[in-house]
């Protein structure tokens, strides 16, 4: 007796209920009344969540796969089926509780937040149809339905990026990340168009099964699960901005920071690991695929975090480390470590939204500043803030015991045991951690210590309400705790994350023995002596007094963004534009299109012209015209009576 | 007895003569006339083939024509009435406001 | 059996030159009487072929209504000699071979088909006024309803023309 | 006289026709002089008188007169129209009575199968109302052609009241063909006989041999109405109403072309008389039942004591030859009478004929009547009257009748 698990819809069909309530009808309600149905939706679905969560556990114990339930038909054309199924296991169950529950959070973030905004109730709305999209992304239980949460996020991601709609910048940033996507989704729907000609469904199980079938390709060999894990991949860099398509997320930066935290840190942009994950058994048939996985993320852990070491905007930073840190992820499954992988997309979702929250909350301080430079000695101020995000900064930087430090950690060893080249990666995996820690904690002190760089008449800095700090406090606890399920494994025990994902990903990892095990504790005691490095380097450079220096050489470089920006301005865009512009409107668009509808309403009239003379008004050149079409009626039925030769013989 | 050609042929001059009037005569009444001509010469038609077939439809036929025509010319003739009132004239020629 | 063909070659005659003299003549009021010697001959070949009732509904109806009618709106409006005007161009030039063309297609379709056509039924088999009733009432029942109601749409129409506004 | 029997269906209605339009004529002539006598008592007058006794031979003065006068041709009239119009309506008057049956006998002339009346075709009705449907082109014409305002307003008028009675009179007797089941006047009329009921076989009663009926009663005064205004009588006299059109669609006729639309007139009264007769009144059955033979002497029993009033009063006649004259006629008709009583077979020949034209003279006598009585309907009541009164009665009879017809088929 599951009610809930065999009810699944119901989960993602609550925030849908509260979006549609609430904008449709929440224009004309007060603000209780839009929290209530926003918080409601979210809320009871969360619990509905973890109750369905229970069921499940239940229903795996008696019988071990997955719970997979069709509810109705969606597209059926052909031997093409995809319905509307929704899906629970192990990996589910984590993302879900994720989204639920940090969504929840963000919620009630939010009503602090927003208070003063305009659109309050058309925020929410946006919020809860983001929940919506993202319980379908999770819950899918094919591609097709998994890419409708896909595009829906990406949609409810453009409208919350261009909130403010009357800001350029805002509107802007939506379209770019509106469009980069495109160029990922564009890749996403290749792969599943491969999949379904290769095996004639979209269902995971049905994939998955004869994908395990097939025998493994080789390193180097790019059959068909390669192309279509590497068209997936595409995908996925796109929605969790790796490179090259990152360049969308910092530019997102501009929604509101509960959005940036929500969406741009801890679910949305992790879509795109999780997809990796699921399909896993894609990945590990195609060597190859997983090869250039390992590489982006790694090679986009490093580089978002070079520059992430020189932003002066509090809030790019963290959009750096949250790119930086989703490279973590993507290297952990790309080396076969998916549950690592997954892991640290848990961890990150609690640490990186609280970051994000914090920042907010700053911000909200400062009345709305967000460059570090204008900042400065806020720590005696905003206390709760201040620890919150300390606690957010350590949880990143990888000091025990806190999260990131259990979930970057079994990515690095699993890295470090990567057959391909698995020292480089770890190499500069390590150095991005370093430093990750540097920007984190340069971020600390340009915030909360060093002299005000204010001025106090304008800005009177004060704690947020209750309804912002509590989601924070809670989240704080989160990430010092996040990661205690993989604590044992550090004295020989058992990783438990690992344990309880291992259904899904098979025991595929845990690169046993004793050896792996002191080798686990050096690479461990390295990553907090790198993290310590970053730490110390940061104290260095900031504790002091400062003051901003004009950047050059390489800072500049790195302030901005290798000119990433620029270069795709320069090589896409513009070109694009000017294609759009010269080709498809001057000379498609105005010659062509425009040119033949002119060109048929001046032929017509130009007709009309010759033709009315025949509309000379006299009845009997009527009758006439009357008799020439008679005559061509007669002449079409008697044509046959009067060429028996021509028809054969009629009769 | 008379042959079916007969009658067809006398109907097909009756329909040409009616096509000549419909397209010489300038007086709308006349003209009229020459519609109901043809009709009557289709109507001969009609009644020779049922004749020659041995069915009575074609002169059923011939009754429906008959009824149309009367319809026709009940409304036909109204129109003329308030076209000659208005015009005043009933000369199809001169009643030409329907050009370009 | 000639006749039958004496009779049909007269009225045929008197049909012909009936509707030549439509044509010919300048008074509406002759055409109008043109016509109904046309008709009344039309009635006689009817009869000749055994047609009675539609002969008898020919004359009643077009010759005895719908002819009455022609001849009161022609005095009603007391239609003098037509003009012969010659405005239209097309009518006078293209008119002549036009109306031939037509009349030579048809008359070409009846002497390709004439061989195919059935011997006539003898004489004197007159199709009798009850099988035709029986027809009309049984297969042809809807399209009899719907004359009724063509002829109720054509009363509605002729009331509305006739009434001045005011 | 091989030639004779050959051509015997050429000759036989040749001769018919010839014998009946003299005796049409004759009856039109003297029904002249018995209006105007009636009339004139009606109106307490004398009526003609001079020429010959009671002004017997007034008929034949006028006759002469007709031929005898200036024919004036008006100033640019339509020629063709003005001719034809008056041919037109003589013409079909004359040619409605060939297909009207007068008797019940058939006989063979020259091996020529025949009867009383000229044709006997089993669609005459049709025949009949095709027609009459014409002869209103007589007076339309008429009035159009004689150049004259008062003649187009007559012929105006009588086209379109000929046209709005003509519904009415072909539907009223639509009734009566249902019962009966044919166009054929002998049939309608042999339908009727009813041995044992006698005159309440007629249509007007419509007992059936079962003795249960649906009397055509309505349509009979519908027919009626519509059969006078056809024919252009009082009331319905619009036509050449003298107060209003001075003489209407004829103002501009004279001698012989008026005389022509005079007789026309009359000659339709007749033909209307007689259909009525036929479709309503049993035609030429008897009143009686068949079983009474000795009824077949009413003839005679009428004719004797006419003949023997005319002889008595032809003896105190003022004029010598009245005196003459009316007692001869007399005796004429107290012989006939009398022959008939000697010679029954005779008496049972001219049975039938002499029912149907007491009949058809009754009608006439109404006619007459009605003229010296009623007074004329203005235009719009007479159109009134005949498209919102006339024919939905008759559409109501017709209904009704077939509803009934129906009830008794099943």
């Amino acid at each position: 007796m599951r009610p809930i698990l065999e009810n699944l819809w119901i989960i993602p069909l609550l925030p849908l209920l509260g979006c549609a309530l609430n904008g449709l009808l929440g224009a004309k309600w007060p603000k209780k009344t839009v929290d209530a149905v926003a918080l409601g939706s979210t809320g009871l679905s969360f619990v509905l969540a973890i109750e369905a969560v229970r069921e499940f556990l239940g229903f795996y114990d008696s019988n071990h796969h997955a719970f997979v339930k069709p509810f109705f038909d969606w597209i059926v054309a052909g031997n093409f089926r995809a319905g509307f199924d929704l899906q629970m296991d192990q990996l589910t169950v984590v993302m879900v509780l994720v989204v639920t529950g940090v969504g929840f959070l963000i919620h009630i973030y939010s009503t602090g937040y927003m208070a003063h905004e305009g659109g309050y109730y058309r925020f929410f709305s946006y919020l809860n149809l983001f929940m919506f999209f993202m319980l379908i992304l999770v819950l899918a239980a094919n591609f097709a339905l998994l890419f409708v949460g896909w595009e829906g996020v990406g949609l409810c991601s453009y409208l919350l990026i261009g909130f403010y709609f009357l800001r350029k910048t805002a509107t802007n940033a939506g379209n770019k990340a509106f469009i980069v996507n495109r160029i990922g989704d564009f890749g996403f729907m290749l792969g599943m168009f491969l999949l379904f000609r290769t095996f004639h469904s979209l269902d995971f199980a049905v994939v998955f099964d004869a994908t395990s079938k097939l025998p493994r390709e080789a390193m180097g060999q790019f059959g068909t699960l390669t192309i279509a894990s590497l068209l997936l991949f595409m995908g996925a860099t796109g929605k969790s901005a790796q490179i090259p398509l990152y360049v969308w997320l910092p530019d997102a930066m501009e929604g509101p920071t509960p959005v940036s935290a929500l969406i741009h840190a801890a679910t949305m942009v992790t879509a795109g690991v999780y997809m990796v994950a699921r399909s896993h058994v894609l990945f590990t048939h195609a060597p190859t695929a997983m090869y250039v996985v390992a590489i982006v993320g790694c090679a986009t852990a490093f580089f978002a975090a070079t520059i992430g070491l020189v932003q002066s905007d509090i809030k790019k930073v963290l959009a750096y480390s949250t790119v930086s840190q989703l490279g973590y992820m993507f290297l952990g499954c790309g080396v076969g470590a998916f549950g690592a992988g997954i892991f640290h997309l848990m961890t990150h979702a609690f640490f990186k939204a609280l970051l994000f929250l914090a920042a907010g909350s700053v911000i909200h301080a400062m009345g709305g500043e967000q460059d570090m430079w204008g900042m400065g000695g806020l720590a005696p101020k905003i206390k709760v803030t201040f620890w919150c995000m300390l606690f957010g900064t350590i949880a990143i930087a990888g000091f025990p015991p806190f999260a990131a430090f259990f979930s970057k950690d079994s990515i690095l060893f699993s890295a470090y045991n990567y057959e391909h080249s698995g020292k480089a990666l770890y190499t500069i995996g390590l150095l991005a951690a370093v430093m990750t820690s540097f920007y984190m904690f340069r971020l600390i002190w340009l915030t909360f210590f060093t002299e005000k760089r204010y001025d106090e008449h304008h800005v009177h800095v004060h704690e947020s309400p209750s309804n912002m700090t509590v989601p924070l406090m809670i989240l704080a606890f989160l990430s010092l705790t996040g990661g205690c399920f993989a604590l044992p494994a550090l004295f020989g025990g058992k990783d438990y994350f690992a344990e309880f994902l291992a259904p899904v990903f098979g025991a595929a990892e845990a690169a046993g023995g004793e050896a792996g095990q002191s080798l686990e504790h050096t690479l461990s005691i390295v990553a907090v002596v790198a993290a310590a490095i970053g730490l110390l380097v940061a104290w260095r450079m900031y504790a002091k007094k400062v003051q901003r220096r004009p950047s050059q050489g390489l800072h500049k470089v790195l302030y901005n963004k290798y000119y990433v920006d620029e270069l795709y301005q320069a090589v896409f865009v513009g070109p694009l534009v000017w294609l759009s512009r010269i080709v498809f409107w001057k000379v498609v668009d105005v010659t062509l299109i425009d040119g033949t509808v002119n060109g048929i309403a001046s032929g017509s009239r130009a007709v009309g012209d010759t033709v009315r003379r025949t509309q000379s008004g006299n009845t009997r050149s009527y009758a006439v015209w009357v008799l020439v079409g008679a005559i061509v009626v007669l002449a079409i039925i008697f044509w046959p009576i009067l060429h028996p030769a021509l028809f054969g013989e009629v009769r | 007895m008379v042959p079916t050609n007969y009658y067809l042929i006398l109907s097909a001059i009756l329909f040409g003569l009616g096509i000549v009037g419909f397209v010489f005569k300038r007086n709308i009444i006349a003209i009229f006339m020459a519609i109901e001509l043809m009709l009557n010469a289709v109507n001969l038609a009609f009644v020779a083939f049922s004749q020659s077939f041995g069915k009575v439809d074609g002169e059923v036929f011939v009754l429906f024509v008959i009824v149309v025509a009367a319809a026709e010319a009940t409304v036909g003739l109204g129109i003329i009435i308030l076209t000659a009132r208005n015009r005043r004239s009933l000369n199809v020629e001169r009643v030409d406001l329907l050009k370009l | 059996m000639t006749g039958a063909l004496v009779i049909f070659f007269v009225l045929a005659a008197l049909a012909v030159v009936g509707s030549i003299s439509l044509i010919v003549q300048r008074e509406p009021i002759h055409s109008a009487l043109s016509l109904i010697v046309v008709m009344v001959a039309l009635a006689g070949l009817y009869l000749l072929m055994g047609a009675e009732f539609v002969a008898a509904v020919q004359i009643i109806v077009y010759g005895g209504a719908i002819m009455v009618l022609f001849v009161f709106v022609i005095m009603l409006l007391n239609a003098g000699e037509e003009e012969r005007t010659n405005f239209s161009k097309l009518a006078t030039f293209a008119g002549i071979p036009l109306a031939l063309a037509v009349t030579g297609f048809i008359a070409a379709a009846i002497a390709h088909s004439s061989a195919s056509l059935p011997a006539p039924e003898p004489s004197g088999a007159l199709t009798s006024t009850k099988t035709l009733s029986m027809l009309l009432f049984s297969d042809f029942v809807y399209p009899f309803e719907l004359t009724s109601f063509l002829i109720l749409v054509a009363i509605l129409g002729a009331i509305v023309l006739a009434q001045r506004e005011n | 006289m091989s030639l004779l029997t050959q051509y015997a269906f050429l000759i036989v209605p040749i001769v018919k026709i010839a014998i009946l339009v003299f005796i049409v004529l004759t009856v039109d002539a003297y029904l002249t002089w018995i209006e105007r006598k009636v009339v004139a008592h009606i109106q307490s007058r004398w009526g003609p008188h001079r020429v010959g006794p009671h002004g017997l031979l007034q008929p034949l003065a006028d006759g002469v007169k007709f031929i005898f006068k200036e024919d004036p041709l008006p100033a640019n009239v339509d020629k063709v129209a003005y001719f034809l119009a008056p041919f037109l309506a003589l013409m079909l008057a004359l040619t409605s009575l060939a297909v009207i049956p007068f008797g019940p006998q058939r006989f063979t002339v020259l091996g020529y199968q025949t009867g009383i009346g000229i044709a006997d075709v089993d669609i005459s009705l049709l025949v009949l109302f095709s027609i009459t449907a014409l002869a209103v082109y007589g007076v339309a014409l008429a009035g159009w052609a004689s150049n004259n305002k008062y003649s187009l307003l007559g012929g105006l008028r009588s086209s379109a009241q000929m046209i709005s009675y003509e519904l009415a009179l072909t539907l009223s007797v639509v009734g009566v063909l249902l019962v009966a089941g044919s166009f054929s006047l002998r049939e309608i009329i042999e339908h009727q006989a009813n041995g044992h009921l006698g005159l309440l076989g007629w249509n007007i009663f419509g007992f059936t041999k079962d003795g249960v009926g649906f009397t055509q009663i309505i349509g009979f005064f519908c027919f009626y109405i519509a059969a006078i205004a056809e024919t252009n009588r009082v009331p319905f006299d619009l036509p050449e109403a003298e107060s209003e059109l001075v003489a209407g669609f004829h103002t501009e006729y004279a001698s012989m072309k008026f005389a022509m639309f005079f007789i026309a007139e009359y000659t339709s009264m007749i033909t209307i008389s007689c259909l009525a007769t036929i479709l309503f009144f049993g035609g030429w059955l008897s009143p009686f039942p068949a079983s009474w033979t000795f009824t077949h002497y009413v003839p005679s029993l009428l004719l004797i004591p006419l003949g023997l009033w005319v002889i008595f009063d032809g003896m105190r006649y003022e004029t010598i030859f009245g005196r003459i004259v009316l007692p001869g006629v007399g005796t004429v008709l107290v012989a006939i009478g009398a022959g008939l009583i000697v010679f029954p077979v005779v008496n049972e020949a001219i049975q039938g004929v002499f029912w149907f034209l007491a009949k058809v003279f009754t009608f006439l006598f109404i006619y007459v009547w009605m003229r010296g009585t009623l007074p004329r309907f203005r235009y719009d009541q007479l159109m009134s009257f005949g498209w919102k009164f006339l024919l939905p009665v008759s559409i109501a009879n017709v209904v009704l009748t077939s509803a009934v017809v129906l009830w008794r088929m099943h």
